[in-house]
């Protein structure tokens, strides 16, 4: 295992302490537990929180700013927070209008944030919480925890702050939320896996001619092994299953979200928007907004996923609205 | 015999090391279906429990529990964390107060506590998770309650259906956790959770006996 | 060879097509020659150019809008582009008031440069250039090629844009460009070699616990290869050549840029800062503006850079100043 | 025997298989010192060269090597390029209005076009570049040429100079161009711009000998 750290054991407190040490005007740390707070926080609109496992980042602790998320709670390397942290975040953040807290869907994940949410609500605090379940790799079915929260949680936290910085109430933010995640859809794939430091080995092993298909952010494998193919082949056979599933139709306006999984160089992460551009004009489907790079990633691993989000007119001007964090920022 | 407070202390000592022992091998099961890190989790968990232990005093078995069951809430994460805080944290309201527990209180608050895991977690048998073993175990343990059987006895029968439980999971289809994503190539490998369950239990289980 | 591509001899126009694909209000491409260009220039202000060999992204065609440059004139992968793409970019863009061209020290690209400069001068273009040469693991003497242009070329495009976007003249422009060079200073490091599409294999090896130090941005070996230290050491190792080279002083202010190679995790970026901010607040230096992520990058090359710029009140609003580019955007 | 049009048409597709056969054996040579593209700029370049030269139609030396140059000039990239282009273009000044050259004219533009390559990169002998295998190939032909030899034999001692040239770069530290960077440890591997010239050089000899 090669990795830029100290301390095994420390490797996400560090980051945590270069992010705040980096964009001090922006965020600042929680004093007792693993938290990114915006820096001029708390301030009078719904706060909004999210978290998870640490190594996607700039996802979460990268997106608390103006404009977006008011705290994040990371967890170790891939693995969920626990309720103390959120519910910490929470009381230290929360202005006055409740808190949303938004939840990628992993059990893990689900449960940990229930619990802070009752522990909150015990107290009087008024928290709502969405679940953002938005990769089709995963069937959606009785007989699986459910679809992951993947690259649709990034517009979700975009969209949503902005809705919640203009003083939207909890009610309208929540319900936001859900259209967001109720118009997005996703799919990941892996060229190499990743390693997550405690363990110090590969999460997963890929032959030199082999990719892994519908994988999803914490380095577990996907639903199809295959012999790698060409960029075009691959983005058609994932955008297919994102198209149908909603599915989208000729005419609709989209945001396309290329991401790459943290190890992929950006000129392949720009070729193959390319390719997804191409499948998109054939399929008649519009970009009317775009967005490549590494947003949500799974460390060092090389790969892609492809979000697509169906907009309207209320969607467009919330993601358009400026926003100032560590990863993500235009308009001030 | 029962289990009294220094025993209970003892047990969940020897359990941590148990964890420590079995960290590369809790984690390599999970990353064959997971995502590599359950050993590194409950090793990161019992370590906390064990410090957290080691620094107080207590003469009441509900009040260790609870510190085993608040520690690990606050300090695994993941799945595994809630559940099994809540594992103990339910036990530790049936055991609050006394100073030792005997077959039959030892097997309602399992009893107990695998209600709260089923409640948070949701998982029915066969699902492929931690439910697998610990299920039997408690059922086990409630026969040989009804039975009469001394703790060890009991205990030994318990820890006897975990594992077969455990096996079981093999080939089993995940349907819960993040196992549940890989569908049929679940199959064929034993489930972390049910893993972690049944070291728990067997420790116990010797800890117990080393003490006699 | 595991990458994102169709066909070998097509990854840089593909990516190039992705880029305008994602940002078509920001750039558009030359009908003829591979060059990025504004989509909105010509412009009456000085025309600002860079270019190099590709695989660098998002350097330069990530850098070309408002504030930035107004073309980007990319090679093959780690290639200097030919005399034409410059010469055909410079045409398309130049508003009249001249033309600058940013220039990483590299034989074959201060060579292609030149030739490009000549052809212009020749048709009574203005044209200026200044060469970056900022990266101290190279001496410099009169036995080598001279200094490399690493990561101050990133910070020089930035604030020389937001100069010439200003209205600056060609000599204002250009005596801007040099300051800046004069004041900044890099240093990298890689954990792995990276692999040039072309060529099939990785440029380097490098043993599981070896680290090669002062390594450039094309994938060639660096000036040592050495075990692998804590972060913290490799960080105090860089920053001290940079530090003592200017030298930096106590006191002064800084702008403090962490770059990714390509394939390294943020969460590394993040912590590798956290180290440096230790450094320099030992050293009494003052952190006024920081980067970090992957900006200036060898494919999927894992390891890092560090860039110090001894900032001014003139550079530090000329950094403030919006920028709307694929790779750095704020304040619009 | 002299070098006619159709001799150097030959020649430079010659050159461009044998660079495309080397492709891999420059860029190997290029990744231990430089940045692992050598040779697949020279193949590019020449690629395009041999388009280039079979779409057209030439009666004299000039303008056949202008076009080489032009093209390698717009086409190779990197340090390479315009040395090369560099090179060929000044080469076709001296030979411009030719229908074919003999050993004093192929020495005379030879001269000159190191001249050009010398003036642009400033390399000196012994700075472990291409300049070092073009340098002695250009002395053996001008000697040759004052001792009147013929054509072949001239370029036999050019090509022999060269290959020793491309040899004596081995164990020299590079002093100019990417290997520069590397100081010591650019000693121990032949420079990849001085083999391109030496296979550049024997492939014009080994074509005009097929021709005889
Ligand atoms: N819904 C559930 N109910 C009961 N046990 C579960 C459930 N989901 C997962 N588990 C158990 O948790 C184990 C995984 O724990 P761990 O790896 O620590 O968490 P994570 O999956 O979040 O990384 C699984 O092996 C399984 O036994
Ligand atoms: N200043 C120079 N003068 C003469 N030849 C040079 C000079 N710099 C580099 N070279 C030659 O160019 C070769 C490298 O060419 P190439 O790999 O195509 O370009 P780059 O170094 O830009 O990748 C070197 O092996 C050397 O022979
Ligand atoms: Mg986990
Ligand atoms: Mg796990
Ligand atoms: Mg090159
Ligand atoms: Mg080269």
């Amino acid at each position: 295992m090669k990795k830029l750290l100290n301390k095994i054991d420390d490797v996400v407190v560090e980051s945590l302490a270069g992010l705040a040490a980096s964009h001090p005007t922006l965020v600042r740390l929680h004093p007792s537990v693993k938290a990114v707070l915006r820096a001029d926080a708390p301030r009078v609109k719904v706060a909004v929180i999210s978290g998870g496992g640490s190594g996607h980042e700039p996802l979460h602790g990268g997106y608390v700013g103006y404009g977006m998320l008011d705290a994040a709670c990371p967890g170790e390397v891939f693995t969920s927070p626990t309720p103390d942290q959120m519910y910490e975040a929470a009381k230290a953040v929360e202005g006055g209008k409740g808190v949303l807290f938004i939840v990628k869907n992993y059990t893990g994940d689900v449960m940990n944030f229930q619990m802070a949410a009752d522990m909150l609500a015990g107290e009087g605090v008024n928290v709502a919480q969405v679940v953002i379940d938005d990769d089709v790799a995963v069937q959606d079915s009785l007989y699986t925890a459910g679809r992951r929260g993947v690259g649709g949680t990034v517009l979700a936290e975009k969209i949503v702050g902005a809705k919640a910085e203009a003083g939207g109430s909890l009610e309208e933010v929540k319900a936001l939320c859900e259209k967001v995640n109720s118009r997005v859809r996703s799919m990941g794939m892996a060229l190499t896996p990743c390693t997550v430091p405690a363990a110090g080995k590969p999460t997963f092993s890929l032959a030199e001619d082999e990719m892994e298909i519908g994988i999803g952010i914490h380095g577990e494998p996907g639903r199809e092994r295959m012999k790698l193919k060409p960029a075009g082949q691959i983005v058609e056979m994932m955008a297919k299953a994102i198209v149908d599933d909603l599915p989208f139709k000729p005419g609709d306006e989209v945001l396309a979200f290329v991401n790459g999984m943290g190890g992929t160089p950006q000129m392949e992460l720009f070729l193959v928007f390319n390719d997804l551009a191409a499948y998109l004009r054939d399929r008649g489907l519009v970009i009317a907004r775009s967005l490549v790079g590494n947003y949500i990633t799974s460390l060092e691993m090389q790969g892609f996923s492809i979000t697509l989000l169906k907009l309207d007119e209320e969607l467009k001007v919330l993601w358009d609205a400026p926003v100032e964090t560590a990863g993500l920022r235009w308009g001030r | 015999m029962t289990l009294d407070v220094q025993g209970m202390l003892k047990a969940i000592d020897a359990i941590g090391e148990t964890l420590e022992m079995h960290k590369d091998y809790l984690t390599e099961l999970d990353s064959a279906i997971g995502d590599a890190d359950h050993g590194i989790n409950m090793n990161r968990g019992f370590h906390k429990v064990r410090e957290k232990l080691s620094a107080g005093t207590y003469v009441d078995l509900g009040a260790v529990l609870k510190d085993v069951g608040m520690t690990l809430m606050s300090s695994v994460g993941g799945a595994a964390g809630p559940l099994y805080g809540t594992f103990f944290m339910r036990m530790s309201m049936k055991l609050a107060g006394l100073q030792a527990a005997d077959t039959s209180s030892l097997a309602e608050a399992m009893e107990e506590g695998l209600k709260g895991i089923v409640a948070l977690g949701k998982a029915q048998l066969e699902d492929k998770t931690m439910v697998d073993a610990l299920t039997p175990a408690v059922e086990a343990l409630k026969k040989a309650s009804g039975n009469g059987a001394a703790l060890a006895a009991a205990l030994e029968s318990a820890v006897a259906a975990a594992r077969a439980g455990m096996e079981a999971t093999t080939p089993l289809v995940a349907r819960k956790g993040r196992a549940s994503y890989l569908g049929e190539r679940s199959a064929g490998h034993q489930d972390p959770g049910a893993t972690s369950t049944y070291l728990i239990l067997s420790t116990l289980l010797t800890s117990l006996k080393e003490r006699v």
